[in-house]
This record gives C-alpha cells, structure tokens and sequence, in this order.
C-alpha cells in the first residue's frame, strides 16, 4: 500500500502542474481565470511537497532509487523481433532526480508566489500562469524521465513553453522574436540530440537510460561510436543550456517577464541541459570517448565568452543572463573534466542564487518603472533595503566569496580541473571566477551605490511583500547552500552508491574546499580579490562607464558581444538556410513550376494552336492530305 | 457497417439534388446531419475494431462483398484492418469538421452541399476498399468534386490558373495510377481485382520481378502526383491557396492520403521485389519534399501557400516511412498520415477562418491577431506547433517513429529529415505565427472579431482533440496499425512472416453478404 | 430463305416510305409533329427488335446479310440513337425552312443504311449500306439551305466523301479483281494465298480508307470539325453517332471475319493511326471556341480511342469498343440536346454562349456537365469505364508489342489534353461572366425526357456495367468463332 | 503482242483513277472536281467489268450496277447541291469555301 503510494507520488508530482495548466486554460468559464494564480501555486506547492516526501522516503529507507514505474506509451512489433520499437513513460525516482525536483518545485513555488506580484493587473495574468505550470510540468518530465525519448519530448515541451513565457508580451516585436529566435536556436541542438538518441538506439537497441547502462557494459558495441554519440548528445544540451555556439538566444530571451528569466532562464530550464548530461553521464564517460574532452573545452570557452561579455553590457537582466551563461559554461565545463558532482553541485547553488539575483533584478526594475539601464539608477541601496541587502547576498554566492554557497560549488569545480588534469580549464576557470566578481561588483556598485541618475532612480518604491518574501526565503539557502551536504549526496550517487555519505561533519564541510584542495580554493579567493578590486577602482561612484576609454576596440567587442549575433544574422543564416530557401524558391517557380510544369503545358497548347492550321477550311487541302496519308500508309506497308 | 459509413452521405447527396435550391438551410442540416453520422459511425468501427486475426483466410475486420462487375473480376469489397481503420476515422472527422466550416459558403449551396457529400463518400470508400478498381473509382468520385468546387467556390485571383491546374495535373496521375493497377492486374494473372484474392494469390505465384520494376514506378510516379511528391507537387500550393476551405481541408487532410495508401496497400504487398529496389529511390525523392519544399515555405507570405508547402513537406515523411520497408517506418508513416489529416483540415479550416475575417491571406498584412482572435489565434497557435512537430501532438509521436523507422535504412537521409523537422520545419510555422499571432495589431485586423457563436468553434475543436489524444497516447493507434502493417510487409520481408499463406486459387473467395462481425 | 431475319430493316425503310407518303395528306402546320411519329414508331421497331435476342445467328442473301448478337447490338444502337435524333429535328424543326418530314424520312433512310451495315458481311452490301448512309447524309447535313455555312459544310461532306467512296469501290475492285470474292467468309478462305500480293492488300488498304472517312479518323479525318459546325444540329448528332458506329461494326467485320491474318500483320499500322488520330484531335480542340467544332475534333478523338480497341486486336478489345459506343452515344446526344436548346434561345455556336447555363436551367447544365465528363473519361459516368476497358485492352497486349504502350501513353496525353477542352465546355457553364439576360430556357417534356434516358444511360453505364459488358462480349464473340 | 491480259485492265484502270485523283486535288471548279470523282468511280468500274471477266464470275459486274445506281443518286444529289450553293455564293470555286476552318 505504501509502495503504491510512494510509486504514484512521483506521477502525482509530475502531473498536477499539467492539470493546473489544463484547468487554467479549460476553466476560464468557470472562474479559474480569476483563480489561476492559486491553482498554479497550489500545484506547484503539492509537487513541491510530494518531491519532498519522496526524497525524505529515498534517504530514510537509503534506498539508491526507487522502483522505476512505467507504462509502454508505444509499441510496434512484437517484442524480442527485429524491428520492435518500444517507447515507455516512465519515472526515474533517484537521488539525481529527487534533488533537481527539489530545486525545480521548490524554487518555482518562489518564483510562482513572486510572479502573482510582479503579474498583477496584466490582461494576460491566467495566460501567464498556465504556461508556468506548463513549463514545470515539462521540467519535471525531463527531471523524471528514464529513458532517452521520454526527456527528448519534455525536452521539446520545455522548448515550447519556454516560448511561449519569452513572449508572452507578444505584441512586442523584440518579445516575439526574441521567443522564436529561443525556441529555433533550441531545435538546432535537438536536432543533435535526436540524432544521438537514434545512434544510441540503432547500436544499444534501447534508450531507457537502466538498459542502455546495462548494454554499454559491452564496450564493443558501443566503442566506435561513442564520442560522435556523446558529442550528439550533447548537441541538445548545447542548445538548451546555451553553450557556444548555440548561446546567442538566451541573452534574447530577457524579454520575457522576470520571473520567467529567473525560473526558467536562470534556475532550471537552462540547467536541464547539464542536468542530462549528468543524466546520462555513463555514456560520455564511456571508455576511449573524446566526447568529454571536446565538452569541457566547449563549456570553458562559452564560460570565459559570456564572462567577457557580460563585463560591458549595460542592461541589468542581460548582465544577469550572460553571467548565467559563463556559469552554465562552468557547469559543463565541469562535466567536461569528469565532474557531474561538481556540475550538479554548482547547478544546485546557482539556482538558488541566480534565482534570486533575478528576482532582485525583477524588483529594481519593478522600482524603476521597467527601466533596466544600470546607468540610468543609481544609490538605490537606501532606498530599496530589502532588494539591496538580498541581491548582495546573491551577488556575493555568485562571486563564490567564501562561506557562501557559490564558493563550495565553485570550488568544486576548479579542484575537479586540476584534479582531472586540466590545466587549461583551471586557468580559464580562475579568470572566469576573477571576471564574475568583476562584472558583478560593476553591477552592484552603479546600481546601489553612487547617487542616482535618473529621476525614477530618485523615487523608486519598494516591491510589495509578495515580491519580497521570496528573495528572502532564497537568500537562506544561497547563503547556506554550501553546509547542506549536496555534493556528498551527488558524491555518493554517482559514485553508484558504493560511496560513504553523511561522515562529515558541520565544521568539516564548512573548511572542507580548503582541506580538500587549497590550491584550488586559494586560486579562486585570489581571483575574486583580483576581480573586486578591478571593480571597486573603476566603478566606485563612477558616473558613466570609463572602460571603453581604457579598453577601445576591445570594449565595442565585449559590448557588441563579439558580433556573433550579427555574423549569424548577416552570414551564417543567410548562407544556410536564406540563400538555400531563395534557390529552392527559384528553381521551384521557374524551373519545377515554369519550365516544367507550364512548359509543357504550354507546348502542348502551342502544339494545338499550330496544328490546327492545317484545317485550313479549304477542301482541296483537305483532299490533298488525305491522297498524302494515303500514300504515306502505302509507301510504310508495301512499298518497302 | 462500412457501407452505411459510404453509402449515407452519397445517397445523401442523391436526395438532396431533388431538393429544391431555396431550402438551403435544410440542405446545410442534412449534410451536417449525413456526416455528423457517418463520423459517428466511423468511430464506432474504430472503437469496435479489434486487431487480433480472425483466420488465416483474411485480416479485414467489417468485411463485405458485393459481385459488381464479374467478367473483369471487379467486386465491391471493402473491409478495415489496422492500416486504414484509422484512416477511415480520421476521414470521417475531417469530413464531419469541413461540413461544419462550409457555412462560409453563401451561393449554390445545393450544389456544394451534394459535392460535398459525394467527396466524402468517395473518400471512405476509397479508404475502406478492398478491391483496386472500386478503389481507383472511389477516388476518382472524391475527386472530380474537388476540381468542381474549386473551380465554382474557389477564392484568389489564381483560381482559374489553379483549377485547371489542379484539374490537369491530378488527371495525370490518376491515369498513370490507373495504368499501373491495370497493368497489375493484367500481369498478376489472378483475373481478379480483389485485393486479397491478389494478395493470396501473389504469395503462390509471384509476379515476375521485371513486370514488378515495370508496374512499380507507375503506381509510383502515379500516386506521387497525387500526393504531391517532390517534383510533382507544385499543383498542391496553388490549388490549396485557391480552394474553398472545406475542399481544401478534405483534399489536404484525407483525399492527398490516398496515394500513400495506395502505396502501402496495393504496391507493398504485391509488388515486394520492385518496392524494395526502389526504396532508395523513394527515400532520396522525399528529401526533395522535406528539405526543399520546407526552404521554399520559409520564403512563402501567403499563409495558405505556406501551409500548402508545409502540407508537401509533411508527405515527405511519409514517404521515408514507407521507403523504409520495416514494421517501425510504415507504422510511423500511417500514423503521421491519420496525424497530418487531422492537422491539414485543421490549418486549413483556420487559415479559410481567418481569410474570411480579415479579408487577405497576406501575413504580411496582419499581426497581433492572438489578441483580437484569442480563440482561434490559440487553435492556429497549437495547429502550428503540432506542423512542427511538437510532442503531444499525433504529428510528433508519427515523425519521430518514421525516424527511427529510416535511421537503419537511410542514416544520412534520416539526418537531413530530422534536421528538416526540427529546424526547417519551427524556422517556417514560427515565422508564421511571429507574422499572423504575435507583433502589433495592424491598422487593417484592429476591426477584427472573434465570431461568437460557439459552434463555429466546433470543428476546430473536434480536429484538435484527436491531434492531441492520438499525440498523448499513440497506441490507441499504434496497436491497431502495426499488425496491419506486419502483414502488409508480410511479402516483402518473407523471412519474417511466421507461416505461409493457404493455397488459393483465382476466384475463389468467398462472397460475404452478411457482414463480419468482430 | 428467312425474310423475317430482315424483317427490322423492311420495318424501318417502310417507316420512311410511310413518312414520305404522310407528307402528302398531312397539313404544313402539324408536319412537324410527324418527328413523333417517326420516333414512336422507331422505337416500336426497337421494341420489336428484343424479340431476336437470343436467336442463333444466322445469315441470308447468300451470306451477304448476317443476323447475329454484333449486327443487333448495333442496330439497336442504331434505333435508340435515331429516337433522340429525331425528337432533337422536332425542336430542331423551328431552323429548317422547308421539307422537314423529308428531314424525318431522310433520318430513317440514313438509319435503314446503318441498319444494313450492322449486318453487311459482304463488300457489295457494305458498299451500298455505306453509300446510303453517306449520300442521305450529302442531304442531311446541307439541309439548312439558307445557311452558307450549312451547304458549305454539304459540299465538302459531299467531295471527301466520294472521294473516299471512290477509295472504297476501287479497293472492292481490287479485292474482287485478286480474289474473286465478295463475301468476307470466303475472302477469309482464301485470304492466305494473297496474303503477300499487293494488289490485295491495296485493296483492302484502299477499303481502310473508305471506311476511315465513316470513322472520322486518320488518313480521312479532316472533313469532320467542319461539317460538324456547318451541319444542322440534329444532323451533327446523328452523324457523331450513327454514322461512326456504323464505320466500326463495318470495320470490324472486314477486319476480324475477312483478313483476320493481315489485321495482325498490320496492327502497327491500326496502332499508328489510333496515335495519329487521338492526337491530331485532341490537339487541335484545345483552342476551339465553337461548340459543335469542339465536337468535330472530339469526334476525331474518339475514334482514335475506339481504333485502340481494334488495333488491341482481342476480344477484350472489341467488346471494350462496342461498349464504348454505347457511352458515347448517350454523351453525344446529351450534348447535343443541350446545345441544340442553348442555341434555340443564343444566336452563335461560341462556347460563351453558355454563359449562365446554370441559372437559365440547371438540367441543361448538369446534362451537359455530365455529358462533358463522361467524354472525358471520368468516373462514375459511362465514358470512365469505356475508357478503362480500351486501355485494358490494349495494355494486355503490351507484353507482344511495346508500341502498344507507346499507344496508352498517347491515349493518356489525350485524355488529359481533352480533360482541358471539356473542362472549358464546363466554366463556361458555370463560372464565366454572367450574360445581361438571363432568360429560363424552356425544356419541352419530350426532351427532358430524352436528357434524362440519356443521363440515366451514362450512369447505368458507369456504375453497373457488368450487363452491357456481358453483352459486348457476347456481341463481340462471333468475330472470333470464324 | 502479248494478249491483253487482267494487268492492262488494272494498269488502265489505275491510270483512269489517279488522273481523277489529280483532277479532285488540281481542280479549282467544283463540277469539275465532280467530274473527276466520277471519272474515279469509273476507273473502278473498269476494274471491276474486266477483273469479273477475268474470273469468270459476275459478281464484279453485279457490283458494277450497284455502283453505277449509287453514281447517279450521288450525283443527283452533289449536282443539287453545288446548284444550291451556286444561287447562294454565285460561285462552284473550292476556294471561296472556306468560311468553316481552325
């Protein structure tokens, strides 16, 4: 009976977002309209606390995961034959996924309570609310999922909603292609990650993740083709968690309302693409596989990228979102030196505190009237406590200040590099850390401290408590995140549950990056000095930005964000997808539909129009051709 | 049971045309009444539909035959297995919803109704028969009223263009799909037209394999115009942006599938050697449908020629499907057939609503219609993501089956087709929905209102709900399908099939009058 | 000797005599109603004609005149084709000046030639059944003498076809000179001693010719569009009709009872022309703008199709001729009906003067809606599966000869090219500027009559054609016994 | 001097016919061309009256009445008309009959 219980518990959780969303768009006769907000918060309350349960149940019984339950959603042939395709729906309940539910429930229940604030009076509030339920019904599904097609279609639903949230004021134009920009840029790394999941299945006969860990015991099967699969594999991560090159839409996607940009583009949706690298980490990490190597060096890059970026860009939400990308860079940079702890480890912290940032972000926006030029605010630190003192605590888990959350996680990582023997990835990942405290120190000072350079920054108003309760609560963990045992946890999953968890203590964990490994640790508290200073000579009480002046060229590129927007507008789509689409549109018009189609028709019409002229009217023509036909008849059968 | 299904609205049709033109009300509710039934009936079938064998003898559920014209060995025989058990369905849907979206049409309503009405008989008929020539018959019936309707009803400055277009080139290849089921017939030696005669009688005695590489490329290249195969397809855009909504919704959706069918019914089973040397053919064609007719959609600003494109690039992965010769690709292919009848109608019906609202198919010309069309903005909004395969949708759970149907056979042209659905397609319906749903309102849509009476949301409605129920739980399709599909391919691949098939000479099947019951 | 064998024909020629005669004692006024007459009294003679069904076949006159299932079938196709004429010259009556019970009787004469031709099995009698037929025609299509384009179209009716009269007798000399034969079963005896002289096979080329002139098809296939848009319309009808099918059932007698060996020699030969003349037809039509022209080049068209039967060279092929006929017969004279109402309100043949038919009568436009598809060959009407079983036919054969494929895919490009031709007949009809006027046309009951015997014809035929095919077959299989 | 044999007849005969041939495709005058026509039903008669004679049976000159009745009512009836047309148009010229052509 308990069994069942805790067996249906990871469907209820996964599915009551989707009947809050189904009723929400179904109900609006029936006042559910009016009642959306509730009933997406309650739902998302309920998984919540389902997850909850169910985590607390996984680490009482210290069962490594739970049954897996499922159901066959397509079958085609008989079984064991060969050509039998059979697709399930299936739950994956294991640590992995209990802490990313966590995560996604618990700080969407935030996100959900601060939106109904941050939403209120938009005609489209109950629109608004549907989508988000939409949206973590899908992030659940990805989190749950135990096989590869199951997550390739939440994957796409994530996609879809995420499209919808971005441009959910549609009626601008920057919304709507800033959402259909996201949602394309997305397909290109699905279409990878599709691709992988067919290579998988054609050389494993399978894509439940329990199988395929089974099958690729065998490492001939699997060998020839593991790094292209990995790397195929990691095409759909590349796309949802905005690794160079596919990175350009989520900075785009700050169009969307706030907290949107901080659930979906901040804390979960974007992490789903490290999530599932973790997730299938057995099959990167397969023996004789280049694909890790090429996917720590692709996350070291976009993280150094988007760092550099994120140094001149002048819109607070865009800072935001190109630091989001350096550390989602970091994140899989992680992976890529055989650290899905770490990976994991910093995705769980970074939610918390980039969540927060974001929200903080929404209620300074919210105070400047949607103004969202850092230059144009300014000694709003007075005037806006409770934001200030919260985006600080997040500002500072970012950097990875010591004793904050983001100093484990960050730590974690560095010490994986050099662990794993990636210098290079180390190095980037120190001037990474040293960049983020720069660019961030940058954004705090001219946003809270100075005075204030607009007339809105002069007479904000702080956001209502429903906005502000959440980035309390998230300031907790964002603080604290790093004494909660969330890398022993991950340590011991993926370790296969052959590891030791819970043997340290309180006081061990709070000094453990320094035990751990120093080097590490002391490289990144030196980067943050480094970076901290940079800013604080720069930006303390500076009116406009002096960096252009000192950097030129340099600094156009940081801002233009290295022009990859334009060379992908002006050269790569066009050479692809434009030019290809004119010539096809070309050769259909005049050669398929003109040449062919109307050429023939024509020829048979001119054919007629000449042919009948020989019906002159005239009989002696008439009498003529028939004595000809005749002879031609005569001269074919018996003349010859 | 599936001759009430054909013959209610034919005969339908035959009663109305003695009804005086004046009641055309009467007319709009018998037709709506006709359908309304047949598509009850239909789901009756499907639901009763069980795919376990009933014998060695025959595979068709709801069978019955009719001596029609005996000296050709020509039956009327019709009977549903799990091919087209579905397809029977989803006609009768899109029949029923095209019915209800004709209200748009204010003149000559008799003769549209009574064309209407023969064009969905013709499709279930044509869909549930079991004999070639009743088969080609059927199809033909079904379609001369398109050509009619669209030459009487039809919208656009294009429309005289567009009917003989259509007219001519739809001729062709029905005539060439005709030679080709003559010249099966005439080659098979079973004297018969019957399918299962055929069927068994081919498992005895072969058809010789160059008659087969003869008959083959005719059915092909017959049934390829038809459904607008890469290069036969530019009829399909012009004649859908120029058609009435309902005709373009019931050719779109159900009629175009009859070649696909034909393909899978008639030249699978009994033509296995040729279908097998020109798979690869097949399959490299179809990319002409997904790859290039999907870069020539991304540069159309007419919404009906967009959709008229998308509907080309959509066969294409039907056509991988069945190239691909196994139980996973032809499966697939029948499902995103059912799925992209559903959808066709759909985006169809829409794209006629919206013409009719705004007055031009021009998206440059509209915007923002999301706000001032909430209903039917929605409906064009999941009707697209469902044209670019979204999950959830019957469409995804039917691409992504062909997918791994064809990965084996074609990897490479499997690569180009997945990247076709996922980024050539969402590149062209998000441009879509950018230019009709989303940016400001123009000054030309801001008059714009939703209509308000509930019914005319109901065929929308009613082609969303399969979309999305199909798409949710395929195997409420799947299960039906892929015995069907095993025992189509039972020829082509003879090692896989379990046990050879009873002896059975010509003209010697059984006449059913009463009807099987399952 | 058995008169009663001949008894259809006496019938028939004592109707025309009869008419002629009631000519005299009937008052000017009611002369017109005497079409009625006529037409009541063919159709008792057709009628009469179900009491020799079932009758083995038998011959008279020395084996001139045979009276087997093939000369029934067409002579009742001859009958019921002659009832629609006539009831058609009734309405038609209005547009001839003078003699129009000469017109009635002259119809009958040309029908007792056909008649006659149905059962000649004898070049003499094949001869003068054809120059009945043809020198009542001179008459027939000339009839309207007021009308330039009326006599023009006689002359040159009259010039082609004594020229080909010509081809014909100097081919019978030529046959008779070699073989010392008339009679097709005894030319058929002694065939295979001449089968490599060619004065004999001049002969029968030259025979070939003369009947292609009945035929409208290649090498003697030009006089048609012009005679066919000069003709008064009830002559049009006829001569579509009556006049080719009475060509076929000569055609194929001479062919399969007289020279069976040569027709298989020579069947590139029967192929070709089915090419030559399907395309020159088809072809030509589509810029045709005048209905009855229209018409011509479909005549011309269609005997090309009904050459693939023959040139298919089985019986399959034969049948599918016969039955094919049968269609045609009821499209035509649909079309006619229609076109001969439409121009009893509209001066001019142009297509446009169907502008509107829809509105001013919706039987009009449905008949020859019908009509038009059935020609094209499209299901469920009675043309569609003519049409199948002659490709049948001919791609049986495929498997001997390629050009027989080659044949099929010439039938097809007319088909499609003819689908455009009929299709204009169609917008014209129901999608072309409206006319300013738009007057009801008035449907005597007769000739709502006559559409729909001819509608109910071309749907029998296209969705139960197993009976009329049985009886093609039937029909057909005297060919093949001997 | 060999016997006129069956050949001189045919030769004669189709020298008859091809010279009304040529007059029917040369001819400008519609009674001429008329002529012509006849003269070729007569080359034919020729054939027949020698080929039967040749054969020894009479079938060839039976067919020749038959003919020869046919000729006349033909002629009858083409004289009539070209009379007919000749009021109309007041000409027998082919070449002013060409208001029905294309």
């Amino acid at each position: 009976m308990e069994d069942h219980f805790i067996e249906n518990l990871g469907w209820v959780a996964l599915l009551l977002p989707l009947l809050s969303a189904v009723a929400i768009t179904l109900g609006g006769p029936f006042g559910a309209r009016r009642a959306a907000a509730k009933i997406s918060i309650g739902a998302v309350a309920l998984s919540f606390v389902a997850s909850l349960i169910l985590f607390l149940y996984l680490h009482l019984t210290g069962q490594p995961a739970l049954a897996e339950t499922s159901f066959p959603w397509l079958i085609i042939g008989k079984y064991g034959e060969l050509n039998n395709l059979q697709f399930n729906l299936g739950l994956q309940l294991d640590t992995l996924s209990l802490v990313m539910m966590l995560v996604v429930t618990g700080v969407g229940l935030l996100i959900h309570i601060y939106s109904q604030g941050y939403l209120a009076g938009d005609p489209g509030y109950s629109r608004y609310f549907a989508c988000l339920s939409l949206f973590t019904f899908s992030m659940l599904g990805i989190v749950l999922a135990d096989n590869f097609l199951m997550m390739f279609i939440f994957w796409e639903l994530v996609g879809i909603s995420s499209y919808l949230l971005i441009g959910f004021w549609y009626h601008k134009p920057a919304a709507a292609d800033a959402c259909k920009k996201a949602f394309i840029t997305n397909r290109i790394g699905d279409f990878g990650f599709l691709l992988g999941i067919l290579l998988v299945w054609s050389v494993l006969g399978s894509v439940g993740f329990a199988s395929l860990k089974l099958e690729a015991a065998h490492p001939n099967h699997f060998g020839p083709v593991a790094t292209i699969a990995g790397l195929l594999i990691f095409c759909g991560a590349m796309g949802k968690s905005a690794q160079f090159p596919l990175h350009v839409w989520l900075p785009d996607a700050m169009e969307g309302p706030t907290p949107v940009s901080a659930l979906i583009h901040a804390a979960t949706m974007v992490a789903a693409g490290v999530y599932m690298l973790c997730r299938v980490y057995f099959l990167l990490s397969f023996p004789g596989s280049q694909a890790l190597e090429i996917i720590g060096w692709i996350g070291g890059f976009t993280a150094l990228l988007a760092a550099l970026i994120a140094v001149q860009q002048n819109d607070i939400k865009r800072i935001l979102a190109y630091s989001t990308l350096s550390q989602l860079g970091y994140m899989v940079m992680a992976v890529g030196s055989h650290g899905p702890t770490a990976a994991m480890y910093h995705l769980t912290t970074h939610a918390f505190f980039k969540a927060l940032l974001f929200l903080g972000a929404g209620a300074v926006i919210h105070a400047m009237h949607h103004e969202q030029d850092i230059w144009q605010m300014g000694g709003l630190r007075k005037k806006l406590p409770v934001t200030f003192w919260t985006f600080l605590t997040g500002t500072l888990a970012l950097c990875g200040v010591p004793f904050f959350s983001g100093f484990y996680s960050k730590d974690s990582i560095l010490a994986q590099a050099l662990k794993n023997g990636s210098y290079g990835l180390f190095i980037i990942g120190v001037l990474v850390a040293a960049l983020t405290t720069f660019y961030m120190a940058r954004l705090a000072l001219v946003v809270f401290w100075g005075s204030a350079r607009s007339s809105a920054a002069e007479h904000p108003h702080e956001a209502p408590g429903v906005m502000l309760w959440p980035l309390r609560i998230l300031a907790v963990p964002s603080v604290i995140g790093g004494l909660l045992f969330i890398e022993a946890t991950f340590e011991h999953f993926f370790a296969g549950g052959h590891g030791e968890a819970g043997t340290i203590t309180w006081a061990e964990q709070l000094l453990e990056p320094l035990n751990a490994s120093p080097a590490a640790a002391l490289s990144g508290i030196f980067a943050i000095m480094v970076g901290g200073a940079f800013a604080g000579a720069l930006y303390w009480k500076a009116a406009s930005d002096p960096l252009p002046l000192r950097l030129g060229w340099f600094a156009r590129a940081m801002r233009n964000r290295f022009y990859f927007d334009e060379l992908y507008e002006r050269v790569l789509i066009p050479a692809t997808h434009e030019l290809w689409s004119r010539i096809a549109q070309a050769i259909d018009r005049w050669i398929i539909g003109g040449l062919a189609v109307r050429g023939a028709s024509g020829a048979t019409e001119f054919a007629g129009r000449a042919l009948r002229l020989v019906q002159s009217g005239s009989l002696q023509t008439y009498a003529f051709l028939l004595v000809a036909g005749v002879a031609a008849v005569i001269y074919c059968l018996l003349a010859r | 049971m599936l001759t009430y299904l054909i013959f209610l609205p034919l005969l339908t049709a035959v009663i109305l045309c003695f009804v005086p033109r004046n009641y055309a009300f009467l007319m709009r509710l018998a037709s709506l009444a006709a359908t309304g039934v047949t598509m009850l009936l239909a789901l009756a079938v499907f639901l009763r539909f069980d795919s376990a064998p009933l014998g060695p003898s025959s595979a068709y559920k709801f069978e019955q035959q009719l001596n029609w014209i005996r000296s050709l060995g020509i039956s009327y025989h019709v009977g549903v297995d799990g091919v087209n058990v579905g397809l029977v369905l989803m006609g009768a849907i899109v029949a029923f919803a095209a019915t209800c979206c004709a209200w748009e049409i204010r003149n000559r309503e008799k003769e549209f109704y009574i064309l209407l009405l023969i064009m969905t008989g013709g499709i279930l008929c044509a869909f549930a028969s079991l004999d070639l020539f009743l088969f080609y018959f059927a199809h033909e019936l079904a379609l001369v009223p398109t050509f009619i309707m669209i030459g009487v009803w039809g919208r656009g400055v294009d429309k005289n263009l567009a009917t003989f277009q259509i007219t001519l080139y739809l001729s062709i290849g029905a005539l060439v799909a005709l030679a080709g089921l003559i010249a099966l017939y005439l080659r098979a030696g079973a004297q018969s037209f019957d399918l299962v005669t055929l069927t068994q009688y081919a498992a005895v005695h072969p058809m010789a394999v160059r008659d087969q590489n003869f008959i083959f490329p005719l059915l092909l290249v017959g049934f390829g115009i038809l459904i607008s195969l890469w290069p036969f397809h530019t009829w399909a855009p012009l004649g859908y942006g120029s058609a009435p909504t309902p005709t373009a919704m019931l050719h779109a959706g159900v009629l175009k599938k009859f070649g696909l069918y034909g393909l899978i019914r008639i030249a699978l089973p009994l033509l296995p050697h040729a279908a097998q040397a020109w798979a690869g053919t097949i399959a490299w064609l179809c990319l002409g449908n997904i790859v290039y007719c999907g870069f020539v959609a991304m540069r159309q600003r007419d919404l009906n020629w967009l959709i008229g494109y998308s509907s080309v690039a959509h066969m294409g992965f039907i056509f991988l499907g069945i190239a691909s010769l196994n139980i996973i690709g032809v499966t697939g292919a029948v499902l995103v057939m059912i799925a992209h009848g559903f959808l066709a109608a759909l985006t169809f019906g829409l794209a006629g609503y919206l013409q009719h609202t705004t007055g031009t198919s021009d998206m440059d010309k509209m915007g923002g219609l999301l706000r001032r069309l909430p209903f039917l903005g929605g409906a064009l909004l999941l009707a697209l993501f469902a044209g670019c395969g979204l999950p959830g949708f019957a469409n995804f759970a039917g691409e992504v089956t062909v997918f791994f149907g064809a990965w084996k056979q074609f990897p490479l042209i499997t690569v180009l087709a997945v990247w076709a659905a996922l980024v050539i397609g969402a590149v062209y319906m998000l441009r879509a929905i950018r230019s009709l749903l989303h940016g400001p309102v123009p000054e030309r849509c801001a008059q714009t209102v939703e209509d308000s009476w509930p019914l005319r949301k109901l065929p929308y409605v009613l082609l969303l709900v399969p979309l999305l129920v199909f798409g949710v739980y395929p195997r409420l399709l799947t299960d039906k399908i892929w015995p069907g599909a095993e025992t189509v391919l039972a020829s082509v691949h003879p090692s896989e099939q379990p046990s050879p098939m009873p002896a059975v000479t010509p003209k010697s099947t059984p006449i059913h009058r009463a009807e099987a019951k399952p | 000797m058995n008169y009663s064998l001949i008894s259809l024909e006496i019938a028939v020629v004592i109707l025309g005599l009869g008419l002629l005669l009631a000519d005299l004692w009937i008052r000017p006024e009611q002369k017109t109603r005497l079409g009625y007459l006529a037409a009541l009294g063919v159709g008792l003679i057709l009628f009469w004609s179900f009491k020799f069904s079932g009758v083995p076949s038998a011959s008279a006159f020395n084996g001139m005149f045979v009276l087997d299932p093939l000369a029934l079938y067409f002579q009742r196709f001859f009958l019921l084709a002659a009832i629609i004429v006539l009831i058609m010259s009734v309405a038609f009556a209005g547009r001839i000046a003078t003699g129009i019970s000469e017109y009635y009787s002259l119809i009958i004469f040309a029908l007792a030639g056909m008649m006659f031709a149905a059962s000649a099995n004898d070049l003499a009698l094949l001869f003068v059944a054809l120059e009945l037929i043809t020198v009542t025609f001179y008459v027939l299509t000339s009839f309207q003498r007021a009308r330039l384009a009326s006599l023009e179209a006689g002359v040159k009716y009259l010039i082609i076809g004594a020229l080909s009269s010509a081809f014909l007798v100097y081919g019978i000399a030529l046959v008779f000179g070699t073989t010392g034969q008339l009679n097709f079963n005894r030319i058929a005896a002694v065939a295979s001693e001449f089968a490599d002289n060619r004065v004999f096979l001049l002969g029968i080329l030259f025979i070939l010719v003369g009947l292609s002139f009945k035929l409208a098809a290649f090498p003697a296939h030009l006089w048609a569009p012009d005679v066919y848009q000069g003709s008064p319309v009830p002559t049009t009808a006829f001569l579509a009709v009556g006049s080719k099918a009475a060509g076929f059932v000569l055609l194929l007698r001479l062919l399969f009872t007289a020279v069976p060996a040569i027709t298989e020699r020579w069947n590139d030969l029967l192929i070709v022309v089915a090419m030559v003349t399907i395309l020159y037809g088809n072809l030509c039509a589509i810029p045709q703008r005048n209905l009855k022209r229209i018409f011509g080049y479909s005549s011309i068209a269609n005997a090309g199709y009904l050459l693939m039967g023959v040139a298919a060279l089985s019986g399959a092929g034969r049948a599918a001729v016969l039955y094919y006929l049968g269609g045609y017969l009821f499209a035509v004279l649909a079309a006619f009906l229609v076109i001969l109402l439409v121009m009893n309100e509209v001066e001019g043949e142009d297509i446009s003067a169907l502008a509107g038919l829809n509105q001013r009568s919706p039987l009009l436009a449905a008949a020859l809606t019908c009509s038009m598809v059935s020609l094209a060959g499209i299901p469920p009407l009675a043309g569609f599966f003519g049409k199948f079983l002659l490709i049948k036919a001919a791609l049986e054969q495929g498997a001997i000869d390629p050009l027989y494929y080659w044949l099929v895919g010439v039938a097809f490009l007319g088909v499609i090219i003819s689908i455009s031709y009929y299709f204009g007949v169609i917008r014209a009809i129901y999608w072309s500027k409206e006319p300013p006027v738009l007057s009801a046309i008035p449907v005597p009951l007769i000739l709502r009559l006559a559409l729909y015997v001819c509608l109910a014809g071309m749907f029998y035929l296209g969705l139960f054609p197993n009976t009329v095919v049985e009886l093609a077959n039937a029909a057909v299989k005297v060919l093949a016994v001997r | 001097m060999s016997p006129v044999g069956p050949h001189h007849y045919l030769i004669v005969s189709g020298l008859l016919f091809s010279l009304g041939l040529l007059g029917v495709i040369m001819r400008r005058n519609l009674l001429v061309i008329y002529m012509c026509l006849e003269l070729m039903l007569n080359a034919a008669n020729l054939a027949l009256v020698a080929l039967s004679h040749f054969n020894g049976k009479l079938d060839g000159q039976i067919m020749v009445f038959f003919i020869i009745t046919v000729a006349a009512a033909e002629v009858a009836v083409g004289l009539a008309l070209i009379v007919a047309l000749y009021r109309k148009r007041q000409t027998a010229h082919v070449e002013d009959l060409t208001s029905l052509k294309f």
